[in-house]
């Protein structure tokens, strides 16, 4: 890990009235991986997005996109500059189609020259909605709406993905496919960062995870480490796991 | 699709509309055709009703009493068709628009300066006549407007009777006080009455404008107590009127006389303030005790009659305005001898100078009315009814001045 | 997969059913969610209903507890028929919906939370004794009764909504996603309690997309695939059942 | 496409011919159709596309009228075809301009808090309208445009206020295909999720606003034209803008031809009712509201945006009511 | 000239102009309880709600006149009454809008009875100003050079029983849960075993109930016709956007800010000032904090 990273964070805090949600993490995120970042419900995995893509301002701290500040940077600046994110709770435009949808995010996100057609088509082809494309978003289960989610925030052409829970909801299989599909993002020189509760999923697809505990960062390693390491045992796994995620 | 939608839209308006707006432009001949909107509903509802029934009584005299008029030897009867304008200027000019277009001559008019001005601004650009009781702001005189008649002085030539009426006041007032409700009319008609009262030696202390809808006066008549001027005048509209004296009478704001011009007449008023009413003083244009005669109706007493014998609504003078009105448009047609002519007709309304039940009408060269002839009279609350104080000769009883304190009155 | 014929679903346990579902349909807008929804949850039972995104589970659940009116088909507890009941009244008979995404209320209390699930006839008698055995199963919530919902954890706001639920006196708890984004610890924690009121006595219907564990700890199971339902089996017969673990579990 | 164009065409030619084959009220009516209609587009770009619902838009009525008023009577230009235009320039420039000052403030609310905001809006400015002495809204403004010999004041009307419609109609046109009516469209229905996509949700309404303002505006000064002489009570109407939304929840909000649709029906409606009941023209009008609301709920349901107007409690999502 | 008494008259003059404010504001505030309700907890922008205080000051007028009972005790049969009609509305009307298109039907349904009982009232009672004048609305209470109108006094009394009324119920009891419950999640309520539709059209009621019991007080406190009908709606709206919605404190807070600020202007701008500093201050209002002055009563939610 020599080069710049392409998204850094150091001593990032967040404090709601008094309280503090984000506590000093830091963190690293460099070209051709996928990150995870897991952690006990409340913990605060939302609030750092939250954080990075601009939505809440830091209390202190920094972060960097490609060596610039970006702190203070509002979020559809963030996007343009090449942060996207994926919701947690699916929210697509309901009364619009799908393609849409997606063609919002080809139309905005990153400035700079685009074929808007031919984007949307490929974040559609990536995610298999092609099929569904002329559906109003309103009806989709949530599988598709997670797919949607990650397809529009791809239209927008990011060099980061930030992916808020893509697999919840989803069965295993389900999980899979999602998991194949950030594969393939990731493939195209797309940054991957996941907040997942899956664990099977995590450790399967991540290069390197993060662990958050009431807004402290208690762990980050490589998923092997990460998950035999005591403090997240007790924190959040509760038990034990196998190399696969799987509980022992 | 949304061009189709659209052409289709476009294009059943355009079918629909003559079915819907049937023509009424074919006036028979043995008819006069008169038309206008009033305030059926809205802030000026309750006057506005009241000129509305004055023309309905008129129209109902002419065509059941008299079985029609006599002009050029040919009997006509009355139609009149109103809209109810909702006391909304522009829903007004959209309605005399029509109106205009549908090729009615004579026009009655609304109640409230602000939506006479814009109305009378299309009947007089088509050419066509109104005459009304319902709009004394001076802009519907001073524009070089040829073809509208006011049967009321413009506002700021109103007071001149109620100026003299102070004049006879013993002991002497010294100090007048003005409240008033913030619009076309009533502005003009207080800083009117303000000029000529200084002129006349009266001190005016102090003027306060309420908006159009007020819900608590009790600031304005903390400044009223402070002043603590011999006679307030409220040129304000009939529920702010109401609210004024009511709180008045709750925060016990004396004056030496309460002068208000639209208020102490109506029914809605006694209602409300009960024994309060007594000793309060406005302005009426007409009266039934007054000794005014003419060819229609008789006598101002037979018109009173007339009317509560086929009306339920309590007679005030806007009833008598109205129909006064009408009178007039019906004697200049009987000069002109005929109900078509517009420019002759006009000109004889011009040249009118003729006794009604309602008195002397007679216009001013810019068409509001004679201010001496239809100036107000002066009239007071007294024992429950409604006395004539001023002009002299017309009095039914004399001034009570100075008032007695609320406390006191019976 | 083949439709399952009705008849063969309600036989096996027919004689100790306490909820039945016959060939429920629902359409939004048209829109058809289930087709031929079909199947029984024994007395004393943990069932699961299992199935990809969109199959129709959570419109399943929700006609069961009276929120959604079937199109067509029938919906028979204790042998009575309760399709048409609305929810209250379907709560009053003593079956209890924990919907999807908890739905706390978020400015009401813990403790107004859980007294608003005692509306019911059944349950206000026993609000405080009901009261007591929810802060015994949840010490958390007992901690933060004075709190607002909204302020809570995921975790914790997935205990009040149990919570809640079992303030109504169920006599069958449906669960719809309970361990939804919820982390492995905690979702241990929600399957070991499933268990625990299983064994208390009240029935369970799961709803889950953790197959695998709602597979290890449910008596029986129904697969759901676009809105009819296409197998049953205990859960242990699923499990190894090659096109469900293809379909379901990840392929592994 | 050639179809399209014929029926554009088609249209225009009709809109040309039509005042030759009517009597003067009908041409009346139907200029008092394309100002309707014109207004509640204009007010679409931001109501219907962006779902915010302002409550206040007659304030754009009013300053446009104001400030064309007053412009030419300072300018001194005679009255005529060239002061007229100069006025309307001047009342739309003068809304955009306020439009783009307030926009800002303003639109960080939402929901209803707007809708309100834009209501208080118009309520401040109706009053110090009516109440500052040098606006002379209480005694009333002329505006009076000379025609030449032989024109008539409607006609005359209704190809300026024809014109109006088209152009509001382009105007809505072009911005519903760019690149910003999506942007609008993102706006309305998750204003969050539009920023994260890399929409500039605070210029894009701001545009939106000031695009809206600166149409009704123009509007206005027109009407101010074709009224002749007006006071603060004749511009500053709630029932202007309230009429914008009602036009568009019955036509269909947030599409090209539902406002256009809504103008044309209620208009038809409350005309009808008008002239033929007098004394329960009120009550007729609420019927028929209501009836529309009821039996035609997809005019009215249409594409609503806004958190404060979304659905609630309809539990069934959707499914029959119980 | 200086005026000797110069600084006593000028305390009297704020302390009378403030007094005025208070009680202008207690009025205010009275009014605008049923809207608080019905807005919080529904989310209903109820354009009938001047209706109902309209309604609820012809009723208490013909009581007064036919029956001779004070409109202060016309409260309670007027309350009872609304509270059924306005249970009947919410259900029979209203809730059927809601079903079958969408919430801000509801405002298209509340704008279209508001016009058709506006017409109904003008054919019943003429659209005459009307007022209740029992002896006492003559009367005041003096304190040296201070004065009160004591039906304005007693109406803010009233104001605030119902205010606290409100509270209580809402906070207290079982029924104001229910509501709680159901304005925050609808679903979730139902499957507790709430009848919600039951509930919502409780809700109303309790709305309509307080508005025309509003209106009971309010007829003795200034004249009324049909057509001032939107001007207490539209003052309501104003008062609970400055309070907060559904919130009584707020509702109180509203009223109260909205009469001082009535009264100030009133006093040392003009009177004709007056609205145009009202709604200045609610757009001022709304950018600085938009939730109001209290929040809403019902989380956050909308």
């Amino acid at each position: 890990m020599s080069a710049t990273p392409i998204l850094a964070g150091r001593g990032i805090t967040k404090n709601f009235r008094g309280l503090t949600a984000i506590d000093t993490v830091d963190f690293e995120l460099h070209q051709g991986r996928i990150y995870g970042l897991i952690g006990p419900n409340g913990a605060g995995k939302s609030t750092l997005f939250n954080l990075v893509t601009g939505y809440y301002p830091l209390s202190s701290g920094e972060i960097r996109f490609e060596g610039k500040r970006i702190d203070g940077v509002p979020t559809y600046r963030l996007n343009q500059m090449g942060i996207a994110r994926a919701f947690q709770i699916s929210k697509p435009f309901p009364a619009i189609t799908v393609r849409e949808n997606v063609r919002i995010g080809a139309l905005y996100g990153v400035s700079g020259p685009r074929d808007v057609d031919a984007v949307t088509e490929e974040a559609l082809a990536l995610t298999g909605l092609t099929g569904i494309a002329e559906r109003m978003s309103g009806g989709l289960p949530v599988g598709n709406l997670r797919k949607l989610e990650i397809a529009r925030a791809l239209a927008t052409r990011p060099k980061v993905l930030l992916a808020d829970e893509p697999c919840a909801g989803l069965n295993p299989t389900e999980t899979s496919d999602m998991m194949e599909c950030l594969r393939s993002i990731s493939r195209r020189g797309i940054v991957v960062w996941l907040v997942e509760h899956d664990m099977r999923a995590v450790v399967q697809v991540c290069d390197w995870i993060y662990v958050l505990e009431a807004g402290v960062k208690i762990a980050a390693g490589p998923p092997q480490e990460v998950i035999r390491n005591p403090r997240v045992i007790e924190a959040y796994l509760g038990t034990p796991m196998t190399e696969n995620g799987e509980e022992a | 699709m949304d061009r189709r939608s659209f052409l289709k839209a476009t294009g059943s308006s355009v079918v629909l509309a003559p079915a819907v707006f049937s023509s009424q432009a074919n006036a028979q001949d043995a008819t006069i055709q008169f038309a206008g909107s009033v305030p059926m509903t809205g802030a000026a509802s309750e006057t506005g009703l009241n000129v509305k029934f004055g023309y309905d009584c008129a129209v109902k005299f002419i065509n059941e009493k008299m079985g029609g008029v006599d002009i050029g030897g040919k009997k006509h009867r009355v139609t009149l068709n109103l809209f109810d304008d909702a006391s909304d200027p522009a829903r007004a000019t959209s309605l005399i628009q029509k109106q205009v277009d549908e090729g009615v001559n004579f026009f009655l008019g609304s109640f409230g300066s602000n939506i006479v001005l814009p109305t009378c601004a299309i009947t007089e650009a088509a050419g066509r006549i109104m005459v009304q009781a319902g709009g004394g702001s001076d802009l519907i005189f001073t524009q070089g407007r040829r073809r509208v008649f006011g049967l009321f002085p413009r506002a700021s030539r109103q007071f001149a009777s109620t100026a003299a009426m102070f004049k006879t006041l013993n002991p002497q007032p010294q100090t007048v006080m003005f409240i008033y409700t913030n619009d076309a009319f009533s502005k003009v008609s207080a800083e009117g009455a303000s000029k000529e009262l200084e002129a006349a030696g009266y001190k005016v202390l102090n003027s306060i404008a309420l908006p159009a809808q007020v819900s608590d006066v009790t600031d304005a008549l903390g400044t009223v107590r402070a002043a603590n001027p011999d006679i307030l005048v409220c040129s304000t509209h009939d529920a702010t009127s109401i609210l004024i004296a009511r709180q008045m009478v709750a925060t016990n704001t004396n004056v030496k006389m309460l002068y208000q011009t639209l208020g102490p007449q109506t029914a809605a008023y006694v209602e409300a303030l009960g024994k309060y009413a007594n000793g309060v003083v406005g302005a009426s244009y007409w009266d039934e005790n007054a000794k005014y005669k003419g060819s229609i109706f008789g006598s101002a007493k037979d018109f009173a009659e007339y009317y509560r014998a086929n009306f339920n609504r309590p007679l005030t003078y806007h009833m008598a305005s109205g129909a006064g009105c009408i009178v007039a448009y019906v004697e200049a047609m009987k000069k002109v001898g005929n109900v078509t002519d517009r420019n002759a007709i006009r000109d004889a309304l011009a040249g009118l100078d003729l006794e009604t039940f309602y008195g002397r009408i007679k216009f001013t060269s810019q068409g509001d009315g004679d201010p001496v002839l239809l100036g107000p009279m002066v009239v007071q609350r007294q024992k429950g009814d409604l006395a004539v104080v001023y002009p002299t000769e017309a009095a039914t009883a004399p001034t009570l001045y100075p008032a007695l304190p609320w406390q006191d009155r019976t | 997969m083949a439709p399952v014929k009705t008849e063969m679903v309600g036989v096996e346990m027919s004689m100790d059913a306490v909820l039945v579902a016959d060939s429920l349909r629902y359409a939004y807008r048209g829109v058809p969610a289930a087709t031929d929804i079909s199947f029984t949850l024994a007395q004393g039972s943990i069932t699961a209903l299992i199935g990809a995104n969109g199959a129709g589970k959570t419109t399943s659940v929700k006609m069961l507890a009276g929120a959604l009116l079937p199109d067509g088909g029938r919906i028979l507890y204790d042998g009575n028929d309760v399709t048409r009941l609305p929810a209250h009244e379907v709560v009053e008979l003593g079956v209890t919906l924990v919907p999807e995404g908890r739905l706390v209320f978020p400015a009401l209390t813990v403790r107004e939370n859980l007294q608003i699930g005692a509306t019911a006839r059944r349950a206000s008698a026993d609000l405080d004794r009901n009261m007591e055995r929810t802060f015994d199963l949840f010490p958390r919530l007992a901690e933060r009764r004075d709190q607002y919902a909204g302020t809570m954890s995921g975790g914790e706001q997935q205990m009040l909504a149990i919570g809640r639920g079992l303030m109504a006196n169920p006599r069958v708890l449906i669960l719809d996603e309970p361990s939804l984004g919820l982390s492995p610890k905690i979702v241990a924690q929600i399957f070991a309690l499933v268990k625990r009121l299983n064994g208390e006595g009240i029935s369970i219907l799961l709803v889950e997309q953790n197959v695998n564990q709602a597979l290890a700890i449910a008596q029986f199971a129904f697969v759901l695939e676009k809105g009819r339902v296409v197998k049953s089996g205990s859960g242990a017969a699923l499990m190894k059942d090659p096109a469900v673990r293809e379909a379901f579990l990840g392929g592994l | 496409m050639t179809m399209r164009i014929f029926l554009l065409l088609g249209t225009l030619i009709v809109i040309v011919l039509l005042p030759q084959f009517l009597a003067p009220f009908h041409i009346r009516v139907v200029q008092l159709f394309f100002f309707t209609a014109a207004l509640a587009l204009a007010w679409n770009v931001m109501g219907g596309l962006a779902g915010y619902w302002s409550f206040g838009h007659t304030v754009f009525i009013g300053m446009g009228a104001f400030a064309a008023a007053h412009f030419v009577a300072k300018l001194g230009l005679p009255a005529g075809p060239l002061q007229m235009i100069a006025g309307i320039v001047f009342g739309a420039l003068f809304c955009g301009i306020v439009a783009a000052i307030i926009a800002y403030p303003i639109l960080r609310l939402r929901g209803i808090y707007f809708a309100i905001a834009m209501l208080g809006i118009g309520q401040v400015a109706a009053e110090l309208a009516n109440n500052v002495g040098w606006f002379q809204g209480d005694v009333g403004l002329f505006l009076e445009t000379a025609l030449p010999d032989g024109v008539e004041p409607e006609r005359f009307f209704y190809y300026v206020f024809a014109g109006l419609f088209l152009f509001t109609w382009m105007v809505s046109l072009v911005v519903m295909r760019s690149r910003f009516g999506y942007g609008l469209l993102a706006i309305r229905e998750d204003e969050d999720t539009a920023k994260m996509l890399g929409v500039p949700t605070e210029q894009i309404k701001a545009f939106g606003f000031t695009i809206s303002a600166v149409l009704v505006g123009m509007l206005g000064a027109t009407y101010a034209y074709s009224l002749g002489y007006f006071t603060a009570s004749s511009v500053f109407r709630i029932d202007f803008s309230l009429n914008m939304i009602i036009y568009c929840l019955i036509g269909g909000i947030g599409t090209l031809a539902g406002p256009v649709v809504g103008a044309a029906l209620m208009l038809l409606l409350t005309q009808i009712i008008l002239g033929q009941l007098l004394e329960l023209h009120l009550l007729a009008t609420g019927l028929v509201v209501i009836l529309i609301v009821l039996t035609l709920p997809n005019g009215v349901m249409g594409l609503v945006g806004g958190e404060a107007f979304r659905r609630r409690f309809s539990m069934r999502a959707g499914g029959k009511a119980r | 000239m200086r005026d000797p008494h110069f600084p006593d008259r000028q305390a009297m003059l704020i302390i009378q102009t403030a007094l005025n404010g208070l009680v202008l504001g207690g009025v205010y505030s009275l009014a605008a309880v049923g809207f608080s309700l019905i807005f919080g907890a529904l989310g209903i922008v109820n354009l009938t709600h001047g209706i109902f205080v309209i309604c609820g000051a012809y009723a208490a007028m013909v009581l007064f006149h036919v029956f001779g009972i004070d409109p202060f005790l016309a409260t309670v049969p007027v309350a009872i009454a609304f509270f059924f009609i306005g249970y009947a509305y919410q259900r029979g009307l209203i809730q059927v809008a809601i079903s079958r298109a969408s919430l801000v039907a509801s405002l298209l349904v509340t704008f279209g009875v508001a016009l058709i009982m506006r017409n109904l009232l003008q054919l019943v009672f003429s659209p005459d100003v009307r007022t209740i004048t029992p002896s006492y609305s003559f009367s005041s209470l003096t304190f040296g050079s201070l004065r009160i109108d004591i039906v304005r006094l007693i109406a803010v009394l009233v104001s605030i029983v119902f205010l606290l009324l409100m509270a209580l119920v809402l906070s207290k009891t079982a029924f104001g849960r229910r509501i709680r419950a159901t304005a925050q999640q609808p679903l979730a309520a139902n499957l507790s075993g709430v009848n919600v539709p039951h509930v919502l059209g409780q809700t109303f009621g309790l709305g309509a109930a307080f508005a025309a019991a509003s209106g009971a007080v309010l007829g003795i406190v200034q004249p009324f016709s049909p057509s001032s009908e939107d001007f207490w709606t539209l003052n309501a709206f104003i008062v609970v956007v400055l309070g907060g919605v559904g919130s009584p404190s707020g509702a109180l807070l509203g009223g109260i800010l909205l009469g001082l600020i009535s009264s100030f202007t009133a006093q040392f701008i003009g009177p004709s000032y007056t609205n145009a500093v009202m709604f200045l201050v609610l757009v001022i209002m709304l950018l600085i904090r938009p939730q109001g002055l209290l929040g809403s009563a019902f989380g956050e939610s909308r």
